[in-house]
């Protein structure tokens, strides 16, 4: 541990070290896909890497900008249309983790991509739900990582765009054929994981140096601390080293372009 | 059968104003040179459809093109915003859009839906989104063996699509090669359809199951050699992540945004571009 | 994460006593190395589902395993009546079978809704048949958007679904090529998966879109060397169309098809055919 | 016309005739197959032929024994899966002719592919209805044809596995999204269509040297004959000789295996 990092570079380590080798992971572009090819680069050679655009088992070089970028389809061992992407592989139940960003998320884990403010007259207009909504339900489980901040944590999200536990808590309670939904959400700042009992979001693990007051500061709800608050370990060098490589990688790439 | 035309005769002939307009392409092989002459051929009230908008779409909205967009994710892939589409959305410049929004899931289940000739797709989703309760279209069914109580949206079924793909051959029959998307089910899944090829070939020489198109399920088919931009065309032309990134200024500013139109897109026939931002000037 | 097997201990692992099984290939790909060993390892009271039953479910009938038949179109294709078949249901030979009967459309329906994890398939189907009023597996859903009355009939979720292919590699991806029926769906569509492909090769070599299931999607690797013949393989060795005329000769006869199994299935491990009629003796 | 023909020549060159050049055409194996074949390779370079084994317009240079021969994916456009097939190239629309063979037709030209006798027991079980119910149903209009005889024009069919226009002739009035149905049915002996009022089959033409006597001895219900009867006309010379050469490389390809 003798390298210096950042926050962001702590956040996407730990995300990374989340996904076990061998897991099937649908991945979302940005964060969480930064965190997934950290992943298969260093502790999981063997995850699945599967990105909406269609490409299966795919192992790019650098990072992709879009979800669709070239280096997905040719590194994928096999690309199929985007219907059979979402009904054979996500909704036939191939995909173990679901990875996911967003720009809020509340208490119970609910995520908003779509607007800020009400939704005939946004004050600000979102991308939307894309892949997110049933990925949040037909994978097994779902990962989100994000930049701790009282913008993005807030108690209650303006819309539910992709189901969390619901407004109460409940909302996968006695549903059918659904994922176990968000299992942890790891920020800049800290991992939480939604109560066993009731889902709100709960911290688990506190990153280095960094204190409670901090996280409260930078969540819009009074959040629960757990009792046996851990402490995060921190990134590797060669963890850091891999990630480093490949942001440079990516950065070269996409500049030559 | 596909009648090979020029980019400007297959729109003029095929896009009218009030149309329902599918332009597919996810973020690969995205028609962006056919949108280029909607906008120059100035159609209005169109509703466009797309699983992705991004740039072209962003680009039709502030040409004034829309009058309602149906979509699964609108942004600048891997950048941001759509600018053009959030002013038109927040504060209705050039006028105000009607939106219609779904989940991917849905939409990729309605084009394969309106491919297959039926009038719904039955899918898992949307299971505790707000979704429904803002676009109507979404209802619920039960399954009549299980009891499940799944979604249901009406299929897509555009009265023309557009797609851009690699290569046709001399009769129509075109192959679309590397992120497929909903290309396919967007044609098969229209009234009318144009289909945009890097060039034509005398021999498409593909494999037992290349994804194909044949020429009697198209009705017409331009040459708009990199028709794509700044998307991109497996095996002919990377993707200009740049422009992507640059675009983001651009389109932040209506005046911007209007000049850029007006030297790119209004007065381009026939150019050619060098930063690969401009498209659909190199058609024929 | 596929395991590679040999073909006795894949049947011998996920075939058992009582379950359902789909054993697809649309003419082409037939798995019937896999057919024998099932017969060879005696299971009794399968429930056997194919769109299109042939030879090999004929033996596989004729040999006792059968318990029920699911499918569309059961014949000799080409050349006539499954004669096994027909004693079964006409005559109850070797045992009463039941069958439960689709259309075509309807089955490749069924088995795309049980890749697609969905417990019903609906299509614009069954229209004046009277197959609905012998299969009460077929209902009727109406369109909430449209009011139109939609077929709708249970999808297919083998506990084992069985497919022969040309390749897989050696972390058990499988491509398949040519004509490629519904193999992905039954796969997909499965509990447990067994594959058998003609060789076990470093690189699978294929095109960007090609039809490769990948290894995380299936159990079991078998190698089994023609292990389609009669039918055939794409790339590897053409259909038998003779044995498919001699089956009829053969099939006829209570004791020529008895003795017919016990010489080429029951005893032939470890042989090799001359007259393309035996396989499965070929595996490792 | 100086050559002889037989019979069974006659009812592949007239079933031939009727497909127009350019028109999509879902193919049934057997005598259909014969048919479209012949037509390809005479008046109609440009039909576009299509086997529910996947192959999209194929050119196979010898008849295919099986629906899924390897010849007719190698001469194929494209080969798509078997769903895909009757979803989107079928269901969806794309297909102006069904071209059907049957066991059983009857006057309403419903067609039996499943049973002789009762359902539960039945005398002969015959190979079930493949593809046949959603092509009559959803392609454009059917052509049948089949060899005359008493067992195979029944009054009524055992049993409906495609429907023709019901037991009553009115099978498809007022119901949606449903094709035209059997506009013609050729057999050995004459040329049949549906009579556009009622639906019942009615021979409008004869094939040269055939009296009505024959059509009416080989047909189990009184069939009815249109008041312009017309004489089928002969096959050409060209026609003869395209098709036999066709059963000939056939023979020759099949016996070789």
């Amino acid at each position: 541990m003798s390298l210096e990092y950042t926050s962001g570079e702590m956040m996407t380590v730990t995300a990374a070290r989340a996904l076990e080798n061998g897991t099937t992971c649908f991945v979302g572009i940005g964060l969480p896909s930064e965190a997934a090819n950290l992943a298969r680069l260093t502790h999981a050679p063997d995850v699945v890497l599967i990105y909406e655009s269609g490409t299966l088992q795919t192992r790019p070089e650098v990072l992709p900008l879009s979800i669709g970028d070239g280096e997905l389809c040719e590194s994928a061992l096999t690309t199929v249309s985007v219907p059979e992407m979402f009904r054979y592989w996500l909704q036939g139940g191939k995909i173990n983790v679901g990875f996911l960003g967003t720009a809020q998320i509340d208490r119970y884990c609910n995520l908003n991509t779509t607007l800020i403010g009400d939704y005939k007259a946004p004050k600000v207009r979102l991308p939307g739900g894309g892949g997110a909504p049933e990925i949040a339900t037909n994978a097994g489980e779902v990962f989100i990582t994000l930049k701790h901040s009282p913008r993005a944590f807030v108690r209650d999200v303006d819309f539910i765009t992709t189901l969390g536990f619901g407004r109460d808590g409940k909302g996968r309670d006695n549903v059918p054929n659904i994922g176990r939904g968000p299992t942890r959400v790891i920020s800049d700042l800290c991992v939480m994981k939604p109560d066993p009992e009731d889902h709100e979001l709960t911290v688990v693990s506190l990153h280095p140096g960094v204190t409670r007051e901090q996280v409260q500061e930078a969540t819009g709800w009074d959040i629960r601390f757990a009792d046996n608050l851990e402490s995060t370990p921190e990134p590797s060098d060669r963890e850091l080293e891999v990630l480093r490589e490949l942001k440079a990688r990516t950065e070269r790439a996409h500049a030559g372009q | 059968m596909a009648e090979i035309l020029s980019l400007h005769d297959a729109v003029a002939r095929y896009v009218e104003d009030g149309a329902t307009v599918a332009m597919e392409g996810f973020t690969h092989l995205i028609p962006v040179a056919a949108g280029h002459e909607i906008i120059r051929q100035g159609r209005r009230d169109l509703t466009l459809i797309r699983m992705t908008p991004d740039l072209v779409y962003d680009q039709l909205i502030g040409a004034g093109c829309a009058k309602k967009v149906i979509f699964s994710w609108g942004g600048n892939p891997g950048v941001g915003s759509l600018h053009r589409l959030r002013d038109a959305v927040e504060k209705g410049w050039p006028h105000q859009i009607e939106i219609l929004e779904h989940s991917h899931a849905a939409m990729a289940c309605a084009f394969e839906a309106g491919a297959a000739g039926l009038p719904l797709a039955v899918l898992r989703g949307y299971v505790g989104s707000e979704l429904p309760s803002v676009n109507e279209q979404i209802k619920f069914i039960e399954c009549p063996f299980t009891g499940e109580r799944l979604a249901a949206v009406p299929s897509v079924r555009p009265d023309v699509s557009i797609v851009h793909a690699q290569k046709a051959d001399r009769a129509g029959n075109v192959v679309v090669e590397g992120i497929i998307g909903v290309q396919k089910e967007a044609v098969l899944a229209a009234k009318h359809s144009i289909v945009t090829v890097e060039e034509i070939v005398d021999d498409l020489d593909t494999h037992p199951n290349a994804c194909v198109i044949p020429g009697w399920a198209i009705d017409a088919i331009a040459v708009a050699e990199k028709g794509s931009l700044p998307s991109y065309a497996h095996g002919y032309y990377p993707r200009d992540n740049r422009f992507y990134k640059e675009w983001d200024a651009i389109s932040r500013d209506r005046d911007a945004f209007t000049r850029w139109i007006e030297d790119n897109v209004i007065h381009s026939i026939g150019r050619h571009s060098t930063d690969g931002a401009q498209s659909g000037g190199s058609v024929q």
